[in-house]
């Protein structure tokens, strides 16, 4: 038994998980009271508006996360460690969350600003074409295949994919702006309109938010290399048992 | 760079030279393409005068599925007996075998269009254009196409060491194209159909050049990774 | 010529090879032998620049293997399970073919030599769709050694082969042996091996466990030594 | 108002379910290493 625990003394949920889910607990809970009780109502789009400071904190966290994909795919392509594929995966993963949570709020608070469900505007359009590369991404991270080769075509696919986010947006624009000269959403969320608390709210649920992501990333990456220790035990036993 | 370019150009000609002899992958493609027109001008009636507005949007469309269909058959056709392996133990640089593929898809889907974007033109009764709008036209046509196979062959390669290839590589290309595919759908919109805004299809053809420059590059340099057993 | 400093290489969890020190000379014929998963072609492909080492180092003339160095990889000659041969082509469309990948100079007199050398003569022009396994394996060993390369590495070369073709492969490759051609085959097939080579090497489990000169030894004396019985005597 | 408590359960839902799916990879693997421990014993 001792042996076994020492195999997996490397891999027990960290002091900092506990820490860091001990801030974030209150942290949330006063996100929430900042958004909803605390930031004023604005007059234009009424109680509705306060969708936003979560659906930009998520966009933001989203970018976030695939650019921690594609940094640490490059690290990987460098020094084939195994650590670097596992993060650039759980971060990935997450990132697909974020967008399907920009992609859902943004609907919702289009529907009660604009009366329309969906509205092809750059940032909604550009999340939208994200959400399918990076479920590209995931479906590459589950080919059946050696994981050294997988983590290979991953990595490749997640420098390839970040590069083309700026492309893609800049191409999603000019699109946009020929094709309604108007744009209506332009300036909604630039921030330069914002009053001063529904600044520091928004910062402070990017914060949230990133610490969440943090979190969520830290367990992620404890459960896969768990996995991966449960398999290299499995395979060390079936060995025993054959020979 | 002498492992660079002679290889390259081998590999190229080696893969011209086989589907000269077998023409399977040009003809399926052409099939397919004409297939498609014949779908669109059931979908939309070719005799209305508001369709033209969709025909450049046609030409990228069959250029990108007949397009898809080349890629897979690109790699695929390498893996029969490990030719992959072949060309990679010979004294030759991976990014040759992108360049040489990379030029072999770009000479049969521009094959492809040149049969089937008349065809197109000739079907549904387009007034064909002339003078500087031609050549801002095959312009436009070079430049998303080769956008389009400066990405698709990275990830065709890629895609190959899935045994569900075929699956995978549109999943994959879609979202990758798509500024490609915006940009050269609305410059050739512009040169077609509204010809006043050539300084709009310029930039257009500006932003497609960048990304054409981007992802040659980034291929280039990330095909040996893509290409280890 | 050729040495292998503490290869390791690990594909998925699996670690196939667990260090291989393993130096062989110009002019030797080395046969590597081992059981399904002993790391032989593993091994092999890792010396051929297919596979990339996950630790230590390839020498070639005492130079560590680089990627980007091709005056190496154009020394080497691989034949693997495959013959890496194109159907629609015929024999002489497939070697200029990679005449023309390996830079070679006029070629066009060589590839003929080969091509009667390996008995094809009367097939030059057909595409190799038709061929018979023989038939293809005979072409694909006019491939391999082409550029005529110092090394060759052969990867089960027998395998399907009938015993006519086999007594041609082998003749072909006691020429090149009697031409100073370092040869390097993983193989199961003993009767050739004692025809061919000098020096067994046996892996098992990612390991070198024997490694003998089998000069004039008996087929029997190779098995046992496979087996893991024979002691050096 | 709706739309806006829509929007936040939708925000907490799909963080609860990722943490889920990794809840359930940790259980999976948990059980899986259960079952090593057992087969040693035998």
């Amino acid at each position: 038994m001792t042996n076994e625990q020492s195999e997996l003394t490397g891999i027990v949920p960290s002091k900092l998980h506990k820490v860091l889910l001990a801030i974030a607990v209150p942290m949330t809970l006063v996100a929430m009271y900042l958004v909803f009780i605390w930031t004023p109502i604005e007059r234009m789009m009424g109680p509705v508006q306060k969708i936003f400071y979560f659906h930009v904190a998520s966009a933001w966290n989203a970018f976030f996360a695939f650019f921690i994909v594609f940094v640490f795919s490059l690290l990987y392509l460098f020094t084939k460690k195994r650590s670097y594929d596992l993060i650039a995966g759980v971060s990935g993963e997450i990132g697909v969350i974020f967008t399907a949570i920009v992609l859902t709020t943004g609907p919702i608070w289009a529907r009660s600003a604009w009366n329309t469900w969906w509205t092809w505007e750059p940032r909604l359009t550009t999340t939208l074409i994200l959400l399918f590369m990076y479920i590209a991404y995931i479906m590459i991270r589950n080919l059946d295949m050696e994981w050294q080769k997988r983590a290979r075509l991953a990595a490749v696919f997640g420098i390839i994919g970040f590069a083309n986010v700026p492309i893609v947006y800049m191409s999603i624009r000019w699109w946009e702006s020929n094709l309604h000269p108007v744009v209506m959403s332009e300036g909604e969320s630039a921030g330069g309109g914002l009053e001063p608390s529904m600044l520091f709210t928004l910062i402070f649920s990017v914060f949230t938010l990133m610490l969440i992501y943090f979190i969520l990333l830290q367990k992620g990456l404890y459960v896969e290399k768990l996995k991966l220790q449960v398999k290299k035990m499995k395979a060390k036993e079936q060995e025993k048992m054959i020979s | 760079m002498k492992h660079l370019f002679a290889p390259a150009m081998a590999i190229a000609r080696k893969d011209l030279y086989a589907e000269w002899k077998t023409k399977q992958t040009i003809t399926t493609m052409l099939i397919f393409s004409g297939l498609v027109i014949v779908t669109f001008s059931f979908a939309f009636d070719p005799s209305n005068q508001a369709v033209s507005a969709l025909v450049p949007g046609m030409i990228w469309v069959i250029t990108i599925f007949s397009g898809i269909l080349g890629l897979n058959r690109s790699f695929t056709q390498e893996k029969q007996n490990d030719h992959l392996h072949g060309l990679m133990v010979a004294p030759v640089d991976p990014s040759a075998i992108y360049l040489g593929k990379c030029l072999a898809n770009l000479i049969f889907v521009l094959l492809v269009q040149i049969i089937s974007v008349p065809l197109l033109f000739l079907l549904f009764d387009f007034q064909v254009i002339s003078g500087v709008g031609l050549i801002y036209f095959v312009m436009i046509v070079f430049l998303g196409t080769f956008g389009f196979i400066a990405v698709g062959t990275l990830l065709a390669a890629l895609a190959t060491h899935s045994k569900s290839s075929e699956m995978l590589l549109p999943i994959l290309l879609f979202p990758l194209v798509t500024p490609v595919v915006i940009a050269a759908v609305q410059a050739t919109r512009i040169v077609l159909v509204d010809q006043e805004g050539v300084s709009a299809a310029l930039s257009w053809m500006q932003l497609m050049a960048a990304y054409d420059v981007i992802f040659f590059v980034v291929g280039f340099l990330l095909f040996e990774h893509v290409l280890e057993v | 010529m050729i040495e292998t400093i503490g290869i390791t290489k690990t594909i998925g969890e699996k670690m196939i090879l667990r260090g291989v020190n393993l130096r062989i000379n110009q002019g030797e014929s080395v046969a590597i032998l081992g059981t399904n998963g002993a790391g032989k072609s593993t091994w092999l492909k890792i010396v051929a620049g297919l596979l990339k080492q996950s630790n230590g180092d390839v020498l070639l003339d005492g130079v560590p293997r680089k990627k980007d160095d091709y005056s190496q990889q154009q020394r080497l000659g691989y034949l693997g399970h495959q013959s890496f041969l194109y159907e629609a082509f015929s024999p002489v469309e497939n070697l200029q073919f990679f005449a023309k990948l390996y830079q070679l100079k006029s070629p066009d007199k060589r590839i003929h030599q080969l091509i009667d050398d390996v008995g094809l003569s009367f097939f030059k022009h057909e595409p190799i769709r038709s061929f018979s396994r023989g038939m293809i394996q005979r072409l694909a060993i006019a491939r391999a050694i082409l550029h005529e390369p110092d090394v060759l590495l052969l990867d089960e070369p027998h395998t399907g082969l009938d015993q006519q073709a086999v007594s041609l492969f082998n003749r072909l490759l006691l020429d090149l042996k009697a031409e100073g051609v370092t040869i390097i085959m993983v193989t199961h097939d003993f009767p050739q091996i004692n025809a061919i080579c000098d020096r067994a090497v046996i892996l098992r489990k990612g390991k070198i466990a024997e490694d003998e000169c089998i000069r004039g030894r008996p087929v029997s004396w190779i098995h046992s030594l496979y087996e893991g019985e024979a002691l050096s005597s | 108002m709706t739309y806006l408590f829509a929007a936040y359960s939708i925000i907490w839902l799909f963080i609860a379910g990722y943490v889920w799916t990794i809840g359930k990879r940790q259980h999976d693997a948990m059980k899986e290493l259960q079952f090593i421990r057992e087969m040693k014993e035998d």
